[in-house]
């Protein structure tokens, strides 16, 4: 579908705590056919700081009877994510959207889940898609401390109603087992084999895991971050170089990409 | 708070259109009528056509399509953007997909709106602007050219022919020499005399002056140490330079004479009736349609309900119409 | 809304004084030590003494005068100040007590502070800078004079010294054969080539460059049709042209070998640390100043807990320590 | 005193109706000593619309048991008074003040306080010390319609405690005589001679009050309002020509200023 230029009510926002929070914004019926791994550029400020939009991976969506509603698990972390956590019920936010490829079908075998920290948002909706399509999976999710895995308890619950097991790690080993994600799924790798491996996370973590896709030929699917000026194609900020030497545009080609095509 | 006490710095440009006797919104740049003096910036729309979902072309004074040379270019590597307070910073490096490609393939489609297209062409040695205009002088479709003798992300031979009033005179009459479309020039805000160059580019046979191109700037993240742009360098945008803008689109349009186009932080009513104050005979907007992609069209809107409010009847009668001080 | 959020984008600022074990805040500029690279900005907190009570100039790493002349000076008459979007316009005209007062009633007074002072000096005449020098030479209470050779306000003859290479080689030279203190040139943005400017700085013999000055800039109130300033013109400080500065501090520090003082838009901690990257040794706080009295010892206080976070023990660590992208 | 840089609270905002509110802010004891006639500035925003921080005259100052109350008259021109009118109870806002010299003492004959406006704003606080002195005062209050003569109301009840009169003028005779303030102001003065004629408001009114002053030798003060860019003196931004060729500081010199000694 073609994304929507329109203005979503704030319906609440929720600590999980700080500085993770979720937004949950009211808006029209089109926003429900948003899939998982679209995201939205969001007006976060009416004013100058920031300038732009800021894009944000659409985290769950519910259908309400005059239209529906989008989550958006965000973290704070400068001025535009700040002026969202203060935002009140009954504000209203521009919002540009859904935006960019979604992840595409998982394989036969159990998919694995990868998040790093904050980049978990768009694995919510694809869990619930590939449990409504029976499709079993793994969840993974790193952070660097406990506080780091806001939502857990729903990507765990996901995960096992898929009938797949949920893996936590942190750098400091404040919940789960220490040390970095990419560790247990080394391990399972070598075990079981998976169908497919979709990530989301930081630049590093991403880059490992293509790798790790590699190495076991298990394709993988990773939502890249990058600058973005406009979200809708027109600024050719969102550059990500391929290895066929072309440069993507990570608003229009993306955010998705197959891990093999990216020059890492 | 108070309800009702209508928030955000941008309301202005939000107004919709008013009243039954609409003004007149058209203007002259020299030869050429725009219905309106809104037009898209180049560089920040694209070509126009690939928007027609976001935004209603049809409503637009004028089209600048992103820069083309003679051959497709890939542009710079990431990062290629950076957001200092108030504006924000690119090093897109003209990436495009080469004028061939336009003129097959997006050309046409735009023909179908009253919205002029201009297109921006730049080259890296002297005789492609004329190359390039010689290879788009035949096509209707086209009502003029710009001249982009002013990017900053640009390195190859590290000229910025924007720069030198000698080269530019020469470059802009090579250009005269192969058509008749109206050419306007667009000037670098990164030079001591802007009004020397534009003096040149009009010597050179010019008919209307394009102001501002982005200024030279930089920032650095604090804590990665790394310049927000792989080029370290790049262009400055949006509205921290408008007073830059509006300086030099009026120090241009009172000295050279010839018709000007402001471009730089243009986003709500007040900053296009500003820059016509200022001298500019039309404007062109940005940056700011990437923060909104329907920016073009409101103001549109709100500049007429706006000469509606001023009992204006044409958008003409406010262009260089500022008021200097008594004794300044 | 999530209470706990901190709302503002200058809380950075506000942080206090942390550790035990303070950093070395201390930076040299050639051969003048300053016990933290915070500056009060020329023009922008009068001559210091005055503002005891609003601000503790005792955390101040220097002052630098508004700018001082032979004779005392009138300015421009009003409007003096107009507010684009994200910065401020001026045309105060250089308005001052004149040198003569300022030595015998306020020089005194600043004694007792560690602040290192410096005298901006300016002249309409190729020999007022040398005068003025000469003039406070044998006072010991000032350690540097900063020579304002780019000031957008001053039209008298027109010349702005810092636009011509030629020119202002000679005029420092003039100075230098009069003083011992370190000369500082203040640089203006207005030119194509800030390094060429500097470098002629560097071969009349000066030991410090001061960049930026204001950018030159304009407003036109959209219902008045009045420029916001009686000059019509004048100059563009504040977050606006930080982007500018960092550039232009950047190339400066690069290409000339002089420390270099960096100016424009600084208000946050992350402010000061980007200017110290990009190769400044010290920055001076101005606009911001107006909006808040405590700007400068804010920042010296966020500076220090700043470099502990960074687990950095000199602040002189940070001078030029930007990191260019690989493939830059 | 000297000014204070410090915090307020605010307590509320008060429609009279819109584009006229009133800002209350608590804040520290020192602001008990506010005097008629001087002002604040207030960062309306911590961001960058506006930057600069904006001017108010104080309307009013109460006491509390913990500091003092001052009440802002303000009229929503732009970015910083829009702030201002969306700010919510429970707010801080940097406040730097009290600024500027006051008005000047009354004669023994009774005064004219002339108000433009939301001029009217310093006019309150002379009012009430006029009254706390046992001096007579009529209040002129003109405006280009009824709603531009806010807090009306309680103008007239202190200039009848005081035992003078209140009269009010619209250009549009939807309040008061049909006309301008300087009318019914020029006859009172051919009748009545005034110890002095107190004024605020917009600068072509207070020039028209200033000629009047001369013609019937009646002493004037005026409260200006200028750009400012600081308030404390360091911007040199708030110039005011003075007859005598000098220049002056509306913020250190003024806002109040004897008309004589004005270039008008
Ligand atoms: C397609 C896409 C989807 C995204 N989805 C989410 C999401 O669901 N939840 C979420 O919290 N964020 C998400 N992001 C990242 C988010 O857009 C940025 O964090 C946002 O720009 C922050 O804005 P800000 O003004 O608060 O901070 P900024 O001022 O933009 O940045 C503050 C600091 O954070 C750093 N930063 C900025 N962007 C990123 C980034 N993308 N990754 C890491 N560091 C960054 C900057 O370098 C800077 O140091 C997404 C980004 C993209 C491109
Ligand atoms: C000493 C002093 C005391 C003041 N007291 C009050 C007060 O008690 N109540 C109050 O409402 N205002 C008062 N003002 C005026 C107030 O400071 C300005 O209206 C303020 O700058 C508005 O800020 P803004 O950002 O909302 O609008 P701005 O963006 O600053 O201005 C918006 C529009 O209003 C115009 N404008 C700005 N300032 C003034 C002005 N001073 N007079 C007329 N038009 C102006 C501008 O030209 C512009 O067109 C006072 C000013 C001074 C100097
Ligand atoms: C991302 C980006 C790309 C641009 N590309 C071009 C270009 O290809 N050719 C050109 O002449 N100007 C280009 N510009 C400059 C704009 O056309 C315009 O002159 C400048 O951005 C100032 O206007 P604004 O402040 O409204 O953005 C570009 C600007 C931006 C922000
Ligand atoms: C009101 C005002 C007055 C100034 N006066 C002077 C001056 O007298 N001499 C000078 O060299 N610079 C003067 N400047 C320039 C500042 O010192 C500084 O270079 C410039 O404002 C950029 O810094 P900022 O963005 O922090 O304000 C003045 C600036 C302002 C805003
Ligand atoms: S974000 Fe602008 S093109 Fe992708
Ligand atoms: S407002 Fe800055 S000196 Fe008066």
């Amino acid at each position: 579908m073609q994304p929507i230029d329109t203005s979503g009510r704030v319906v609440e926002v929720v600590p999980h705590p700080l500085p993770y929070f979720s937004l949950v914004l009211e808006g029209p019926p089109a926003w429900r056919e948003t899939q998982a791994g679209q995201f939205v550029m969001i007006e976060t400020s009416a004013g100058l700081e920031p300038y732009l939009r800021r894009a944000f991976s659409v985290h769950d969506v519910s259908k309400t009877d005059r239209g529906a509603r989008i989550e958006l698990l965000a973290k704070i972390v400068g001025p535009g994510t700040r002026e969202m956590a203060h935002k009140r019920a009954g504000d209203t936010m521009k919002v540009l959207g859904p935006l960019g490829k979604p992840y595409g079908a998982a394989e036969a075998r159990p998919s694995a889940l990868v998040a790093g920290g904050v980049g978990s948002a768009p694995l919510l909706l694809l869990g619930r898609r590939l449990l409504a399509e029976g499709k079993r999976f793994d969840f993974f999710y790193g952070g660097r401390s406990a506080i780091d895995l806001a939502r857990s308890a729903a990507f765990a619950e996901l995960a096992r109603e898929s009938g797949g097991e949920f893996i936590a790690t942190t750098e400091d080993g404040s919940a789960g087992e220490r040390g970095l994600v990419t560790a247990p799924l080394a391990e399972r790798l070598r075990q079981s084999a998976y169908g497919k491996i979709f990530s989301c996370g930081p630049m590093g973590l991403l880059k490992r895991l293509a790798e790790m896709s590699a190495e076991h030929s298990v394709p993988g699917e990773a939502a890249l971050e990058t600058e973005m000026g406009c979200g809708y194609g027109a600024c050719l900020g969102c550059a990500v170089e391929l290895v066929d030497g072309k440069i993507a545009l990570c608003c229009k080609d993306g955010p998705v990409f197959a891990c093999e095509t990216v020059k890492w | 708070m108070v309800s009702g006490a209508d928030s955000g710095g941008r309301a202005e440009a939000t107004g919709a259109i008013a009243t039954p006797c609409a003004p007149d919104l058209s203007v002259r740049l020299g030869n050429l009528v725009l219905p309106n003096p809104i037009m898209t910036a180049s560089g920040t729309f694209g070509y126009g056509l690939e928007f027609a979902h976001l935004a209603a072309l049809d409503r637009l004074g004028g089209i600048v399509t992103k820069g083309l040379s003679l051959v497709p270019l890939r542009g710079n590597p990431p990062p290629r953007i950076g957001e200092p307070r108030g504006g924000m910073l690119n090093s897109i490096g003209l990436q495009n997909i080469g004028v061939e490609k336009f003129l097959a393939d997006v050309l046409p489609g735009l023909g179908k709106f009253p919205a002029q297209v201009m297109v921006n062409l730049f080259g890296y040695e002297f005789d492609d602007y004329a190359r390039l205009a010689e290879r788009v002088d035949s096509f209707a479709g086209i009502a003029a050219v710009e001249l982009n003798v002013s990017c900053p992300n640009v390195k190859k031979g590290g000229i910025e022919f924007g720069h030198d009033p000698v080269q530019l005179e020469r470059l802009v009459r090579s250009v005269r020499d192969v058509t008749g479309k109206p050419i306007a020039v667009k000037l670098s805000p990164n030079v001591t005399s802007p009004v020397a160059i534009a003096e040149a580019a009009k010597a050179g046979g010019a008919d209307v002056i394009s102001a501002i191109n982005t200024v030279l700037g930089m920032s650095i993240d604090p804590w990665t140490r790394r310049p927000s742009l792989n080029t370290t360098r790049g262009g400055l945008s949006g509205p921290a330079i408008k007073p830059i803008a509006v300086r030099i689109v009026h120090d241009v349009a009172k000295k050279v004479g010839l018709p000007v186009i402001g471009i730089g932080g243009v986003e709500t009513v007040d900053d296009v009736v500003e820059f016509l104050l200022a001298g500019a005979s039309a404007v062109q907007v940005g940056t700011a349609l990437f923060r909104d992609p329907r920016t073009a069209e409101r103001l549109v809107d709100g500049l007429a309900s706006r000469l509606v409010e001023m009992k204006i009847e044409r958008v003409s009668e406010l262009i260089g119409a500022v008021r200097p001080w008594e004794n300044a």
